[in-house]
């Protein structure tokens, strides 16, 4: 299956890019595929440990398993106001 | 999430405030208190020439309402409202403005004032500041992902810490 | 006393307060904190139809002067601002409002609230409520001689205590 | 010499007027002063113990003298807001 992350804050600025698509093999946990995509991007790894996750308006939590093509946002440290 | 009722918590126009403060409804609440954060022209030593703020909405349209309601419940401030602008600023524009009422002026400082710091160390807003100097930086921010100790390297620091590296107040 | 960056704090019209935000001014102050007492609706069971105001302005005009001053210095709030209105006020209308602008929000908030507590306890202005029953009473107030102690028998109420006397937050 | 009693808040209810004037004789604290105008009008003796005192702009200590024909502001006790 296919997973799209989507950068958002300084993550756009690291990565260059809005998204990035990662096939991984089903299932596998949020954790797993964090890591999977800072092995591919070391230069993110720092900021993904720091990032919250979400699928649409839903935080998802890194021992939450995926089944299916899925679209997470990563959400950096934020700092509103 | 357009109605002038129910607005869009996340905003890309300069935020209009008259409409946010409800005059004409809450007749048992005499006390309103309102918060708006505006760009500062500087940032510890460094001279700021204008902010981008970006925010990933589905979800900060739902916690803004979230902080709203239990700020409202917790404080009995029947009425709880925060805008966050997003897009680029300029020194002096509004980048938030919260609007808290109730019976009185106790609670309505109370609902407010946690209102807007929730809504700044919680939501998933960020904020790039650029520089007279030419370069720009991501402000250092609050970590929201729900299974990540406080206490990790990067997203241990203390809120006093880190508040210095807010643009404003 | 009545040009725009010195306006009269005790107002007989309606208190407009877009231009005490002072929005283009304070480009380093990233914080705004305003309040506005409105006129409520009841007083403890009573059901209000409408309030009055009155002042002794050579001395409310000073002192309110003096308090924001003082709280302006006191939190490192450049800019404090209190209005207050006389005359009859229906339920709804803005009775008192109160603007402070600092570099960062904790001071605007303080200052502010600080600003609207001593505005209300020290300065010589009485409001006096009319009720759906057709009587009228002034609210209990604070003495404010500076030769009489505290603690005299009317005097001596504490501030939580006659605070429910009052006619909004 | 002549006093003027500027009545405000709850003591013009309940004197029924704006103003009175009060013949004293020179000089006198306005502790005094105060006394004698309570004794003339006893309703308004227990207010009277509780109000602040101007002149113009500035305040008035009960111990002051007064020396020459006054306008006395008579502030009862304040709830503004």
């Amino acid at each position: 299956m296919t997973l799209t992350f989507e950068f958002h804050g300084q993550l756009l600025r690291l990565s260059g890019a809005r998204e990035q698509q990662l096939p991984v093999a089903a299932p596998l946990t949020l954790q797993a595929a964090l890591d999977q995509l800072a092995e591919s991007r070391p230069e993110l790894a720092a900021v993904l440990g720091r990032c919250a996750c979400a699928i649409g308006d839903r935080l998802i939590l890194r021992r939450e398993l995926l089944q299916a093509d899925t679209r997470i946002a990563l959400l950096p440290p934020v700092a509103g106001g | 999430m357009t109605s002038p009722d129910d607005p869009s918590r996340i905003q890309n126009q300069p935020l209009a405030l008259e409409p946010l403060l409800a005059w004409h409804a809450f007749p048992d609440c005499g006390g309103l208190a309102m918060f708006a954060g505006t760009v500062r022209d500087h940032h510890d030593e460094k001279s700021v020439l204008s902010l981008t703020y970006t925010a990933y909405a589905p979800l900060a349209e739902k916690q803004i309402r979230e902080i709203e309601r239990a700020v409202s419940s917790k404080h009995g401030a029947p009425y709880v409202r925060v805008l966050h602008r997003v897009g680029p600023l300029s020194i002096g524009e509004v980048a938030i403005c919260c609007v808290a009422r109730a019976p009185h002026r106790a609670e309505a400082f109370a609902a407010c004032k946690e209102a807007v710091d929730r809504v700044k160390h919680e939501v998933p807003i960020w904020k790039e500041e650029f520089y007279a100097d030419g370069s720009s930086a991501f402000v250092e921010g609050c970590c929201i992902a729900p299974d990540i100790e406080a206490e990790s390297p990067a997203g241990g620091r203390h809120e006093h810490e880190h508040h210095h590296h807010h643009a404003h107040g």
